[in-house]
């Protein structure tokens, strides 16, 4: 099977779909890997490395000639031409245009969204939503200590003893857990908050204390793992539970997301308001619309001394790792389509089904 | 060497086994109440001037026996209340409530 | 009828002296033990007094009246502090009670003649060491009380002459034992017994006592077991045995808690092979302590406060540190750890090894909040720490290091210092902290003497 | 006594001399504490904060006519007039043109130089060094972790398992000691390396490695504790052991320093040109030069592949805490100064004799 | 003289026998003890061949070469597996000749009318002791060598029957001891005695023999004492006492280890009172264990590999663990850390908890680089870790977790498994790897249990 | 109850407490060996059995004596063969050099 791998061309997307390790286990595997020249540079990825992995490299049609092209974001409007009419399409799909969608269909692309991996055990290894907010949370906390006009550990010296910060943490996801942890290596008093139950123990796992606010009545967690929205009275809880802690917290770190929808609304402009001069709130769900009230997805505002952040595709200020953790994610999966030696997408898989959402000329 | 003397021998080399076993498990810190509590059963001796201040031999072995009784005696309460008062130090003190 | 009765509270008594003792293998049960003992005491007393021999009672009510009025006084009136004291004292009584008895049965059988060589053997025996364990119970006595001089008396030729009374009261008793009838030879020996206790104890330094009131312990033992072969008693035999073992193996265990052999104890002076343990710069002495001599103080203190310094963090200690931390904690007692601000060689120093052992931040004490915590506590553990906790800073203008706060370690009941030697911190100066007689110094890296204090505690 | 805290001109200064917790403390002493309105804005202490300790608020001529003016840089040429004549200056003197200290000579300002306190240990609680050291090491290690396209700690995911970074630092005083501790909290793998012989243990006892080249003949230890400049051949030598050490790390965090003279050497271009792609050098000791011979001082530049960063003035990017410390060690050189509630500068005194340049109308 | 020769010997035996036991409590020196009491059995075998009474040796030469030649390939020829059945059987002839001696004295005594009531009452004693020993040794060989069935073997009244038994026998002993020339009762009382020791090992099951096996060297002890007490002879009343006590106390310890009680253990059957340990899905057992029973094999241990799961981060246990490791490092073994891509619960989890308790990272191994050295590998010991050791993973295609990679825990020659319960972990699916004959379970919190077994290993 | 049986007890009383502190130290691992350890020295019989097959009364001693002799020696010198192979197994397997 031919792959090819394309060149980023979305704003601050520095990432790369394919590393050259990722690469060399492909061709072992029997493929054939065409890589874009200039794709991994952002990415600390020279040419001369994947060539040494074994790939050809060519410009963007040549890539986009082969019968599986990778990609991490979904290819702009522009784009879509360089694809071969047939081939399948591995990448995320959100935040593009639906009308890039249907330009890919037209041309009988076969597009397998990356971001539908299904959350079984046996696709962990395929799950990019995982690996990218693990990336994620920990740029958050560095994010957050750097932005902070003080240091996150105790310190105790000559010149005086300077207490450690205290960081909340809300949505304790995959992105929340390893803030917390970073945090906490870092020597910050860490508290955690989520709506899910199953969240409470892992937070605690990680040495972090837990924010529990007057019981939420059932439990938020669908069959996925993933939450789902809460009543109007019990958000009021939650929100209110988040006022108190975020008043008392030098760095508030908010990774709360919900599937498909709007990321919740947990700090309202009242909390901000009772925060501290010098505080910090980095909102990792700004690209969902920001779980603060006052947050400007891809900016950075100060807001009565509070300073908020809403970076914007945060995995990606980490290319390398980032981009070695996508591609792993990558190559298994083509692993799993690749049936002896040729592309397969068997709309009957339980993983490549939930993927696909474009098939032979029609939206699935 | 009669076969009473043979048997006494027995008894003395167990105790003796026992002593050493009974010991060597004793914290160090409780090395000087150990010290006082053997030394008030030293006082076991009372138990010979008993016999010899009893006796009705002879008036010596009266007199003798109960200046022994009198010593052992000193030797025995002496030593049990001292040893008491030491181990009283070791309670631990005001051990907080609900701890185990 | 009688005698089966006197047999069964002797057995009696026996175990429960067995079980006494061995309750003292653990402190909370200690004193249930000892009254355990008490107990067998009495049933011995009791037992004995339903002897067929015992006719009169008169002179046995008088002893004991006057041995309690007294023993009382004796036992509760003293100090806590003249405790050894009163128990070399008291050990004098019960030795000269066995002589007493030993010289009882060589007087009523006919001063020797109507015994055998066996019980000459062990009435010589008795009077023997019952009357060198006197003098020298008398001598500790004299030492602990500071009525003699504590440091060891010397003479020349002073091994010589001891050795030959030995060989001379050794040579009478022999004599006894094959020609029991020979008073003279009794009495020559008995002297002679007393002389021994005497000699034996002078050369011994007054810190030494208690390992010579255990060893003496011991004789008094052997003593008692030798009356029971000559009266056929076995109490007698049993508490002896007991006694004679475990007096000759505490005294063992204490002089190795010195660091030092028992024959180094007991015959030191002579060699002068005097076991410098330490000398600080104003002849102040050191004390050097062991990971079991101070477990125990640890296990039971109600209030420690750690002092990390340099060390701690070279030695690597912080996990070590922690886990003993919450040992203290699960005997009951509050651990605090006090920082201060220039602890090791970094600003935070402590705050980075602390938090990797993840000690919670909420024991970590500025000197300012912690400063007046020591004189409530019980013993401030300094582990790797020096010119933090060096007096020198408040009282010695000259002292480079004068002017800067330290921790008040010199307030706690009682310091235990962890460090590898003698050697100075950081500012090179000395430090009188390890000179104070409250302080006890713990030589070895911080990691190992922290982790043999664990596993003696969790021993415990 | 009446001390006045002026307001911070140079370009990226935002600490101030004094917090108002210190102005508390010293107004508790019996001082009057004038603050300059605006002076702790960016390290986010509101007037009010000040005004709620007991100062009262001023002008710049207000502050500048107190008996002791406190700042964090030292006065430029522009400012000198603001201060009374006759005043006590506390304040860096570095960077500083000799022009703007003729000036204060000239207006017969004392100028206690805060840089020249004496390292002694009833000293350290006045030592700015120090403590702003402190702070630059910690921020160091955290730019540093920001700057890499990776992670720094060892992370086994579905993913792949990624490797811990490799950290280097370069002079072990305070500030790398700290960087050296910081990288470790974060889980990087570290190593540590200096000329001093001292500073292998205080490494060792951080829990990281230390880097020995080849005996270095003596020791380059000052009475001081500072270090001194090595011979050529020596130098040769501790250039080759950080040549292969730096070309094996992913991160080197250099904050070698010799007082009073430009930074050694430690990085040349060959060394840096052996790095992988993706390898950031934060170069601590741009302000003196740079320990890196491609260091830019204030910009970043990127090499091939490898990011080089020459931070300047680090410990201000952290303006809260570094003014907290930088004010608590002002305060304790105040009260030092002070005798009998008055202003005294007694050049008998070990430790003000150091700092004092300038006195009665004459530099010393 | 002769006689003073052999009382001697007898107490050097004695002391050696107390001295070998000792040398059990330490592995590396428990051989060069048995050779001590091995030594103790020769002395006192010459000693006895000096008393007066013995005239004539060809018999005592016959059965001694007979019980040579039988009991050398006995110890030497059975296969290590078989050795718990050859102690019994080797048990039963011991109590042979114990009863033997007894029905001898009573019989050379004119079938007891030359016997005084003491005497009878220890005879008596030595034959029912001894006899249920032979019997219930023999039938405890049968159910280990499986030539009896392993089930307790129960029937109705079996209760009742075995108590009018019991009390039948103790009649006659009554009987005996009150007049002793009565044949018929002795030979009637020998009789149910024998069948004792069958009723009562009948309705234990196979896998409980070793503590029947223990406790019937109780009861050997307990003849072999009253023998002593029959002919006045001191080594024997030594080593019935050592053994009586220390074979009680065995037998309770090992039943402890099983987490039962010693009644449970012998009269569990009765009750229906059989502690289910644990059946799994597919009736198979869950082993229980105890961390003093596994804290040797750790110690012991070549390599150890942990697995950390979720369940470790749960208990916070990350220090306790490293403690351990580094206990088992001490003791010469090696440790490495087995790290699963998805264990805990967020992509490295483990790194994290791990780096906090500074485990060092060349200590932790990759799924890839590790799951090959599984099978050379002492104990894997699994803290806290479920699904991602769970072999459905590789053989269940229904499992939601088949094609899951997972790490070989199975591979390793013994498993250890610290948990709280059997509960299924994030995948919710039962674990067959815990029923795994390899595997022990030890349950409760991570942390408690780690810090027991360091607690054990450090007692060693 | 004599004198003689009095003192006897006292002899198995120290004796079982001598073999109760011995057994209590002995770490689990070795409670098999230990099993089998005192099934040996049960074998003291032996001592009983050899008074028995030596006498000169009746030859039924003789023959009694001569069975439980033999008894006695396989239980003697099969225990003490097993106990030494068991333990041979204890020893720390190739115990890696230099390590203390
Ligand atoms: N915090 C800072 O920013 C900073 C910076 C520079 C200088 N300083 C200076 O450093 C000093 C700090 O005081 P400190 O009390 O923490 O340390 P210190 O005075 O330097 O004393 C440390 C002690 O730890 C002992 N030690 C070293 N390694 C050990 C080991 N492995 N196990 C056990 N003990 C060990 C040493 O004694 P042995 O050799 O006998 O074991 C030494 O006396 C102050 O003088 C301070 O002024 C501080
Ligand atoms: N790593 C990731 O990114 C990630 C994210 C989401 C889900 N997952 C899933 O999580 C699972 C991880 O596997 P795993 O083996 O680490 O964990 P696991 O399968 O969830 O098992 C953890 C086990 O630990 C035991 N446990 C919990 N608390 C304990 C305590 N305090 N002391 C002792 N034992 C305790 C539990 O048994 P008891 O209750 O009996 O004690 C439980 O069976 C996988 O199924 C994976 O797919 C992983
Ligand atoms: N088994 C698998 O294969 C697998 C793989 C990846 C993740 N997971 C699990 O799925 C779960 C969610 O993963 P994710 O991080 O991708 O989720 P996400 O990014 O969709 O959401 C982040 C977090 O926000 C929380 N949240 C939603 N609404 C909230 C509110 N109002 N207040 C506070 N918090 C709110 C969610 O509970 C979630 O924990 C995690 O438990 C993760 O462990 C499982
Ligand atoms: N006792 C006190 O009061 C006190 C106070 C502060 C600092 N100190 C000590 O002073 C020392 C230095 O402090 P600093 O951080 O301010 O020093 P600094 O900033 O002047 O220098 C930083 C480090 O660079 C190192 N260095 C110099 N040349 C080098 C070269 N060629 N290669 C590698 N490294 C080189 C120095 O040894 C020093 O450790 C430290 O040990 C510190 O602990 C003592």
């Amino acid at each position: 099977m031919r792959i090819g791998v394309m060149k980023e061309t979305a704003p601050r997307e520095r990432r790369v779909a394919l590393s050259p390790e990722a690469v060399a286990r492909l061709i072992k595997a029997g493929d054939t890997v065409v890589v874009e020249r200039g794709a991994g540079v952002a990415a600390f990825y020279p040419d001369e490395a994947y060539a040494a992995a074994g790939a050809e490299l060519g410009d963007a049609e040549a890539a986009g000639a082969a019968d599986l092209v990778c990609k991490v974001q979904c290819p702009a409007m522009a784009e879509v031409g360089t694809l071969r009419a047939g081939a399948v399409l591995l990448s995320l799909t959100t935040g593009e245009s639906a009308a890039a969608i249907q330009a890919l269909v037209n041309r009988q692309v076969s597009v397998l969204a990356l971001e539908r991996v299904p959350r079984i055990t046996r696709a962990q290894s395929m799950d990019v939503l995982s690996s990218q907010a693990t990336v994620a949370g920990y740029r958050a906390a560095l994010l957050g200590a750097s932005s902070l006009p003080r240091f996150l550990p105790m310190l105790t010296t000559a010149a005086g003893s300077l207490t450690p910060a205290k960081v909340l943490v809300l949505g304790a996801g995959v992105a929340g857990l390893q803030a917390i942890a970073t945090a906490r290596r870092l020597g910050a008093v860490v508290t955690g908050f989520d709506v899910r139950a199953a969240a409470a123990e892992q937070v605690l796992s990680l040495g972090a204390k837990f924010l529990a606010p007057e019981a939420i009545a059932g439990d938020a967690e669908t069959a996925g793992g993933y939450a789902k929205e809460l009543a109007e009275e019990q958000q009021q809880k939650v929100i209110d539970a988040v006022d108190g802690a975020a008043a008392a917290s030098d760095l508030v770190i908010s990774t709360a997301a919900i599937p498909g929808r709007a990321a919740p609304r947990l700090l309202l402009r009242s909390t901000v308001e009772k925060m501290k001069p010098g505080s910090v709130i980095i909102d990792v769900s700004a690209e969902t619309g920001g779980n603060c009230e006052l947050t400007v997805p891809g900016e950075t505002i100060v807001h009565g001394g509070v300073t908020i952040i809403g970076p914007l595709n945060l995995a990606s200020t980490m290319p390398q790792h980032a981009s070695q953790m996508f591609a792993r994610n990558v190559q298994t999966l083509v692993d799993h389509l690749r049936r002896d030696g040729v592309l397969a997408v068997d709309l009957t898989d339980e993983i490549t089904g939930a993927m696909c959402i474009a098939h032979a000329g029609a939206l699935r | 060497m009669n076969t009473m003397t043979v048997i006494q021998l027995y008894v003395f080399v167990l105790a003796g086994f026992v002593g050493y076993q009974v010991i060597s498990r004793v914290p160090p810190l409780l090395h000087t109440p150990l010290m006082s509590a053997t030394n008030a059963i030293s006082g076991i001796s009372l138990v010979g001037s008993l016999v010899a201040a009893g006796s009705g031999d002879r008036r010596i072995s009266n007199i003798l026996g109960c200046i022994a009784v009198a010593c052992a005696m000193i030797n025995v309460v002496g030593g049990f209340i001292i040893t008491d008062r030491m181990l009283k130090m070791f309670r631990r003190a005001d051990k907080p409530e609900g701890a185990k | 009828m009688r005698d089966l009765f006197t047999q069964a509270t002797y057995l009696a008594a026996s175990i429960f002296f067995i079980l006494g003792l061995r309750s003292l293998a653990h402190p909370d049960r200690a004193r249930a033990g000892m009254n355990q003992a008490a107990i067998g005491m009495l049933l011995a007393v009791v037992g004995t007094l339903f002897v067929q021999e015992i006719v009169t009672y008169q002179w046995i009510i008088a002893g004991l009246i006057i041995g309690t009025v007294i023993g009382v006084p004796l036992g509760t009136k003293v100090k806590m502090t003249a405790m050894p004291q009163v128990v070399a004292i008291s050990h004098a009584f019960g030795a000269l009670a066995a002589t007493l008895v030993g010289v009882n049965e060589f007087v009523v059988h006919d001063f020797g003649a109507g015994v055998s060589s066996g019980t000459m053997a062990a009435l010589g025996f008795e009077t023997l060491f019952g009357a060198l364990t006197v003098t020298g119970s008398v001598m500790a006595w004299g030492k602990l009380q500071e009525v003699l001089p504590g440091r060891p008396i010397t003479w020349p030729f002073q091994n010589v002459m001891n050795l030959s009374l030995l060989a001379g009261t050794v040579g009478l008793f022999g004599w006894l034992v094959v020609n029991p009838a020979n008073p003279l030879a009794f009495w020559l020996m008995l002297t002679l017994s007393f002389l021994i206790g005497i000699l034996m104890v002078l050369p011994i330094g007054g810190a030494d006592m208690p390992v010579v009131v255990s060893l003496l312990n011991s004789y008094a033992g052997l003593a008692a077991a030798a009356t029971g072969f000559a009266i056929g008693n076995n109490v007698l035999i049993i508490c002896g045995a007991l006694n004679g073992a475990s007096g000759l193996l505490l005294s063992v265990l204490m002089s190795k808690a010195m660091n030092r052999s028992l024959t180094n104890v007991l015959f030191g002076a002579f060699g002068g092979v005097q076991a410098a343990v330490g000398a600080g710069t104003a002849g102040l002495a050191v004390r050097a302590t062991t990971a079991e001599d101070v477990a125990v103080q640890l296990a039971y203190a109600q209030r420690v406060i750690v002092i990390p310094g340099y060390g701690l963090a070279v030695a690597q200690a912080q996990h070590v540190v922690r886990e003993l931390g919450e040992l203290i904690e699960k005997h009951g007692g509050e651990v605090k750890y006090a920082i201060h601000p220039v602890a090791g060689r970094m600003p935070g120093h402590m705050n980075v090894i602390l938090a990797e052992a993840n000690i919670p931040y909420d024991r970590l004490y500025d000197m300012d909040e912690i400063n007046d915590q020591f004189e409530q506590c019980d013993v401030a553990l300094v582990v790797g720490a020096n010119d933090v906790v060096n007096p020198a800073a408040r009282s010695d203008p000259s002292s480079p290091i004068y002017g800067m706060p330290i921790l008040n370690a010199d307030k706690a009941r009682s310091i235990l210092v962890l460090k590898r030697s003698m050697n100075a911190g950081f500012a090179g100066i000395e430090n009188e902290l390890f000179y104070d007689p409250k302080t006890a110094m713990l030589f070895g890296d911080a990691k190992a003497s922290l982790t043999k204090l664990v596993a003696e505690i969790k021993a415990l």
